[in-house]
């Protein structure tokens, strides 16, 4: 830090204050951090990606509040007449008739506050309700399911990758590749057909059965317990395959490292070989794996909620597709973004956690 | 000073020349790989095995009747319709032969246009340094974090009209063109470093020269197993798109057959002919591109492994 | 007679400063001046360890590097202001044999296609035939059966008949100056023996000089005249080989030549005091870089910058110990080069 | 299985093998004899004998250098000692007798627990042979840990940090190194701490495998004095693999000469360089450029041998100079010419016999 010091003392700036030449110091090492860094990408990210959102619909020059009014006449709606006064109170109610400039800086300010604007089809209704709501069933399963299957998919592709591994391993690994090439929708739908149709065990389809409300009563929590065995299957069963095949990869790979060698010649005892050599080593770019996957990760589950019915985003974003209620797409679409790079962000930073060799402090 | 012994014993090249050489130094090394390499072989087998069936259906199938109304409705696979037909009067034999090389097709678009982007932004990247790679690694960067399906979408719903299955394909490849462009990066990178393009510079040649003449030989197994996993990539996005309703209702595609299965829910119908002729389409379509992309993937790093 | 190539106080720094002075820089070749004139031909040894900035010194002599500082000039001219046609004649003047036999090659291609690209390049032969000609007259000159290493692919061949294809490469393009980074560092003992003779005769009897860098000081007192030895980016001495290697002055060459295992049993290292621990040091910025390991080491050392200083008219040295000499004027450390070429006789080994 | 403790084997200091190395303590005891030792790789363009009938002994306090060119079987015949040996290669015959044991018959955690107590491999220096994400005095300390028996008490934390200290004090590291990772070494400062690693069990026989590669000239002259003191510190035995014959003239009690698998020469330093018997060590020491005077460069003609089409007979007749017609006959055996000189070669097969 010494260079930083000498520049603030031979600078032409009158006699500086200790205080001010330290927070020269403290703002160098703060912004050369690597968290802070890796936090502006994040917000840079984010802002690139809502930027890209808000063009898309003005390049095709369609009025997103026009065509949806177009679509309600189309499909013969009570508001058949005085379709152009409509579209003109809700161009002034979304500030769309606000020059384009206007209309991004609002956009992005609204954003910031993480406000996502109003819906049209469920007018009174803003898209955060909409969204928050069905974003706690997502996270809720999903979000644990996806954990889960990559837990387990990278101890199976571990095992599989190990040379003195159990011998009934093996035959696992062919169901296992297929299983990972079908995508979890259509796994879903093979589930619903077997255990929920033909079985009957498990509901078709649906959050929680639709006679009750939700309330925080026990049976209640069963019930949705019930609803959410088999989207969760569906997507564990595809994933364990893609993550236990990625590892048994990486594990190869790592074998023959010279460490591996060096770690026979000091006669240390097999497990800890597998654990605290091999596998800690192949977790490395497994874990960069998980990070570059998530979008095609998201973009499956909301698929299988889908044919679920599932009421997390994805159902959500179906509907408002029909609806073509567009800022409600808009919305959901942002949201996911966010969740992506909040994930990417958060798994940069612990990566270092991982692998010291990752420079944290910028001494 | 390695003791490898692989280098030590020589092949000699036949001496005669023409043909029969090229056979011999390009042809039957790659014979001789391919027959150890199983995975590539059962892919090919699989993929080119269903195209084939494809092929003879278009030949002895009426496949007009893959329209509506073409057909009586919910009759359960028959002598005359072996594959039954749907609630819309459609012969599933018919749309399982449209269907699946349409998407294929769409698949093929979108890779080569992914893999032809990511390909230039790769070399542009990688081989330029400087501000270039900066300004396309953070495009890739934001690339990875928007998912290709939500932007579709998006595009989707603002173009207002349904797309034409090539417009499809080219949009999911303007969309997906990152995850190549990021591992021809990585590979491209390793390859600059390496001493013979150093000494190709030193010989005179062009920045283009070097490229095309020195790069471009030893990337194109690595090239063609990333386009196999970009079509396959595509194929889930478009059956993707067509299943929440956004695709083009005029086409028998795989995804808008599984979209009209999940819209008349099929399987509450316990109409099972009409879903699982479609699911059993994509699952070999899947399998055998992963197999192929596994086995060129084997091919391509063993060379590469060994040189860096 | 104007030099054919010369750097005039270059330096070279890789690293970043990066955003907020994050960045680390680090030195790889700091004030060097040195030039290689247009008629005499002579074998000058880059000698230094790994981290010493011969490499980079190197990639700047065939151009693949810009100084940051100082500047290098071709034939009088400013190196990064040439035409093409001067940049392509360059090109063809200076040409390398790298260290890696297997990392010079295409895997792709047979190994004919590193004779045959030079030739196309700078359009060398008029024919088919001609083409031909020259590279199996190439090969015969560097010990090679053309039948057999033409027409094969690298892995074919052993890392000893790749590196002499690459001297043929050299041959067929007759540069002014060939620049050979550790051609022999990867290649067995007894194969070295042949190639360092066909880098020899390339000088003797084609008149090129040859700039060889290496770590090996043995390889380097047999085949050179000159040598210029480097620490950490500077030239810490230079002269000609029979004067400094017998008698070096500056302790981190003569650390450098004691430390050499000689291949006879009967006087061993012996067992003198454990030097001063040399890896756990850290780098030091001001006065001589080698103070932190130096076993001469002076107060003065850690902060003043040792100039050159005359030993003899044909060695110099960067050290305090020999500050009485004067600092020389002309920093061009050829000067105290041998220039004039009486034949080296080779006195008959004894075997 | 009892070990001989270190007063044991200092009382026998009877100077069997002559050696001009002042300090050097060996005994008559036998540290390693091997004999016959042989690897083959089966590849599917036949079998590579890699090391073929391999037959030497070690004395308790030697230093055996093992030197031979690419392709000569010489770190494949280490890795074998430490049954290392890694598929497609085997060790098809022959035995390795350590401490009054064959470790080639030992069960697989038999040799595991003999790796590092008995004998311990330094790995080369090129390699990144630490584990880039564990701590240096975690590298040093699971060895210890994995070779207690049941009933030994275990090793407080305190304890272990101790042991870690003493170690890399007597390798010449700064204690505070236990805490760094391995990426912030230098290529010397590793090679120390898989030195401390050698030495954790006091073992009888550390083989150190081309330990100096890639090191900077000066740091390889440290680090090899190092090797020596720790092993005389230890009285234990060393074989040093490697090509360098500068380093092993410095270094060596005695030197073995491999080529295409088999051992072609034995014995003292000061006498295998100053008179070589087989016709490869000739020109292999004639071909050594000297810092002394300027020679004519000498190399060995010919290609070095392809493993996999060796010939019936000697497989150096094709380079060799003083051939005649039966070495392309018979493989010629290792026959002693008195005391530790043995080669293997035609031309000295009368004078054996006389």
């Amino acid at each position: 830090m010494t260079e930083q010091s000498e520049v603030a003392e031979n600078s032409s700036l009158p006699k500086l204050t200790s205080l001010a030449r330290s927070s020269i110091q403290i703002l160098a090492g703060i912004l050369g951090n690597f968290v802070v860094k890796r936090f502006l990408f994040f917000l840079f990210v984010v802002w690139i990606a809502a930027t890209v959102i808000f063009i898309i619909p003005r390049l095709s020059g369609q009025d997103p509040v026009k065509e949806k009014l177009l679509l309600e006449a189309q499909r013969g709606g009570a508001m058949q007449t005085g379709l152009d006064e409509m579209a003109k109170t809700y161009q002034k109610r979304f500030g769309l008739d606000q020059p384009l400039w206007t209309q991004y800086v609002n956009y992005i300010s609204d954003l910031a506050r993480l406000n996502l604007g109003v819906s049209i089809a469920f007018f009174p209704r803003t898209v955060n309700d909409i969204v928050f709501e069905s974003l706690m069933w997502t996270l809720g399963l999903m979000g644990t399911v996806t954990i889960l299957a990559f837990v387990l998919g990278t101890l199976a592709g571990a095992f599989l990758g190990w040379p003195r591994r159990p011998g009934w391993l093996q035959y696992v690994f062919m169901p296992l590749l297929t299983l990972s090439a079908i995508p979890q929708y259509l796994l879903a739908m093979i589930l619903i057909f077997i255990i929920a149709f033909k079985l009957g065990w498990l509901p078709l389809f649906g959050g929680y059965s639709p006679s009750t409300l939700p309330n925080l009563s026990w049976d209640f929590i069963v019930d949705v317990l019930r609803h959410a065995i088999l989207p969760a299957f569906a997507i564990i069963f595809s994933a364990i395959g893609f993550w236990a095949i990625g590892m048994r990869g990486m594990m190869i790979n790592t074998q023959g490292e010279d460490y591996m060698i060096q770690a026979d010649a000091k006669g240390l005892k097999g497990s800890r070989i597998f654990m605290r050599y091999a596998v800690r080593n192949a977790l490395l770019p497994q874990v960069t794996g998980l990070a570059l996957v998530l979008g095609t990760i998201v973009t499956g589950q909301v698929l299988v909620e889908r044919v679920f019915s599932y009421p997390g985003i994805g159902d959500i974003l179906f509907q408002a597709i029909r609806l073509s209620d567009f800022f409600v797409i808009r919305g959901i679409v942002i949201v996911i973004i966010l969740g992506i790079a909040g994930a990417t962000f958060l798994l940069d930073v612990l990566y270092p956690l991982l692998d010291p060799r990752i420079k944290v402090r910028n001494t | 000073m390695a003791e490898s012994f692989a280098s030590s014993d020589s092949m000699n090249p036949s001496s005669n020349g023409g043909w029969n050489q090229f056979n011999e130094e390009r042809i039957t090394p790659i014979k001789k790989y391919a027959l150890r390499n199983p995975s590539l072989i059962v892919g090919m087998a699989l993929l080119f095995g269903m195209l084939f069936l494809v092929g003879i259906g278009h030949l002895i199938w009426d496949t007009e009747m893959f329209r509506p109304l073409s057909t009586p409705t919910r009759l359960p696979p028959t002598g005359e319709h072996p594959f039954g037909t749907d609630t819309q009067g459609r012969d599933l034999l018919a749309i399982a032969i449209l269907g699946t090389p349409l998407t294929l097709r769409i698949g093929l678009i979108a890779g080569i246009t992914a893999i032809s982007l990511g390909t230039v932004a790769a070399f542009l990247s990688a081989y330029y340094r400087g501000v270039i790679d900066g300004a396309i690694r953070s495009v890739v960067d934001v690339g990875l974090a928007m998912p290709a399906l939500l932007i579709l979408i998006l595009v989707r719903i603002n173009v207002g009209r349904e797309l034409s299955t090539d417009e499809m394909g080219i949009a999911i490849g303007l969309t997906s063109w990152v995850f190549p462009a990021r591992t021809i990066r990585s590979q491209v990178l390793v390859m600059r470093e390496q001493a013979y393009v150093e000494l190709s510079r030193l010989s005179g040649t062009s920045g283009m020269g070097i490229i095309f003449k020195e790069m471009m030989p030893n990337l194109i197994p690595y090239i063609t197993a990333s386009l196999v996993a970009s079509v396959a990539g595509a194929i889930l996005a478009s059956i993707g798109l067509e299943a929440i309703g956004l695709g083009n209702f005029s086409q028998p595609t795989l995804g808008m057959t599984i979209y009209w299965n999940i819209q008349f829910s099929s399987i509450t119908l316990g109409m099972w002919w009409w879903w699982v002729p479609p699911l059993v389409a994509i699952v070999i379509v899947f399998v055998s591109l992963f197999l192929i992309s596994s086995g060129l993937d084997e091919w391509s790093n063993p060379r590469l492994r060994k040189r860096v | 007679m104007s030099a054919f190539l010369e750097l005039d106080h270059v330096t070279k720094t890789f690293g970043s400063e990066g955003m907020f002075g994050s960045g680390s820089v680090t030195v790889a070749v700091d004030d060097v001046s040195l030039s290689i004139d247009e008629d005499e031909s002579s074998i000058t040894t880059v000698a230094g360890e790994s981290g010493s900035g011969k490499t980079t010194l190197a990639r700047l002599l065939l151009g693949s590097h810009v100084p940051n500082a100082g500047k290098m000039l071709y034939r009088g001219k400013d190196f990064t202001r040439l035409t093409r046609r001067e940049r392509r004649n360059f090109r063809r003047e200076i040409q390398p044999i790298f260290q890696d036999p297997f990392e010079s090659y295409n895997p792709f291609y047979k190994v004919d296609h590193v004779l045959d690209e030079p030739i196309k390049n700078f359009r060398l032969a008029s024919s088919g035939s001609e083409k031909q000609q020259m590279i199996e007259d190439a090969l015969e000159m560097v010990g090679l059966v053309p039948e057999e290493t033409l027409g094969r692919f690298p892995h074919q061949l052993s890392g000893g008949q790749r590196q002499r294809v690459m001297v043929a490469r050299a041959l067929l393009l007759k540069p002014r100056v060939i620049l050979a980074d550790e051609p022999v560092s990867m290649v067995d003992a007894s194969l070295r023996a042949t190639i360092l003779d066909s880098i020899r005769r390339l000088n003797r009897d084609l008149g090129i000089s040859v700039i060889y860098i290496t770590h090996d000081l043995t390889t380097a007192y047999q085949i050179s005249d000159n040598i210029m030895v480097m620490y950490r980016g500077t030239v810490v001495e230079a002269g000609t080989v029979d004067a400094v290697i017998p008698d070096p002055q500056h302790p981190y060459t003569k650390l450098l030549i004691e430390s050499i295992p000689q291949p006879d049993p009967k006087n061993r290292w012996g067992s003198e005091p454990p030097q001063q621990n040399w890896d756990t040091s850290d780098l030091q910025i001001a006065g001589c870089r080698f103070a932190d390991r130096c076993p001469a080491v002076m107060d003065r050392c850690h902060d003043t910058k040792p100039a050159q200083y005359l030993v003899n008219d044909h060695q110099l040295t960067a050290c305090l110990l020999h500050e009485e000499n004067g600092e020389m004027t002309d920093t061009d450390i050829t000067t105290t080069f041998q220039t004039e070429k009486e034949t080296i006789k080779a006195i008959p080994a004894n075997s | 299985m009892v070990q001989p403790t270190i007063e044991e084997t200092r009382l026998s200091t009877k100077q069997t093998i002559q050696t001009y190395r002042e300090g050097a303590r060996i005994t008559d005891v036998d540290a390693l004899v091997v004999e016959d030792l042989s690897v083959y790789y089966e590849t599917d363009t036949g079998t590579v004998k890699a090391c073929d009938d391999v037959t030497f002994t070690l004395k308790q306090g030697e230093r055996f250098a093992l030197v031979g060119e690419s392709g000569s079987g010489k770190t494949t015949l280490a890795m074998a000692l430490m049954r290392l040996t890694r598929p497609p290669g085997h060790i098809a015959k022959g035995s390795v007798m350590l401490n009054g044991r064959d470790i080639t018959k030992l069960t697989e955690d038999e040799m595991r627990k003999t790796r590092l107590s008995e004998l311990a491999l330094v790995p080369q220096g090129a390699m990144n042979s630490l584990n880039p994400v564990m701590r240096i005095e975690r590298q040093i300390t699971d060895g210890i840990i994995d070779h207690l028996e049941e009933d030994d008490p275990t090793p407080t934390k305190v304890d272990l940090q101790e042991t870690v200290r003493d170690l890399l004090t007597r390798v010449g590291l700064r204690p505070s190194v236990g805490r760094l990772f391995p990426h912030e070494l230098s290529g010397g400062m590793k090679q120390r701490v898989a030195m401390a690693i050698g030495i954790s069990l006091r073992p009888k026989l550390i083989i150190a495998d081309e330990p100096t590669s890639a090191l900077d000239v000066v740091v390889q002259r440290q680090i090899m004095q190092t090797l020596g003191r720790l092993q005389e510190g230890l009285d234990a035995s060393i074989m040093l693999v490697g090509h360098d014959m500068g380093l092993v003239a410095q270094f060596a009690d005695t030197i073995g000469v491999m080529y295409a698998g088999k051992l072609v020469e034995i014995g003292p330093v000061e006498e295998v360089f100053s008179d070589p018997k087989h016709p490869y060590t000739k020109l292999l020491i004639g071909s050594l450029p000297s810092l002394q005077e300027k020679r004519e460069f000498l190399g060995i003609p010919g290609l070095p041998p392809q493993l996999i089409f060796l010939p019936e007979g000697c497989a150096f007749e094709d380079r060799c100079p003083s051939r005649f017609e039966k070495c392309q006959a018979a493989i010629p055996d290792l026959i002693n010419l008195g005391g530790r000189r043995e080669v293997a070669c035609h031309l000295y097969e009368e004078e054996a016999k006389s």
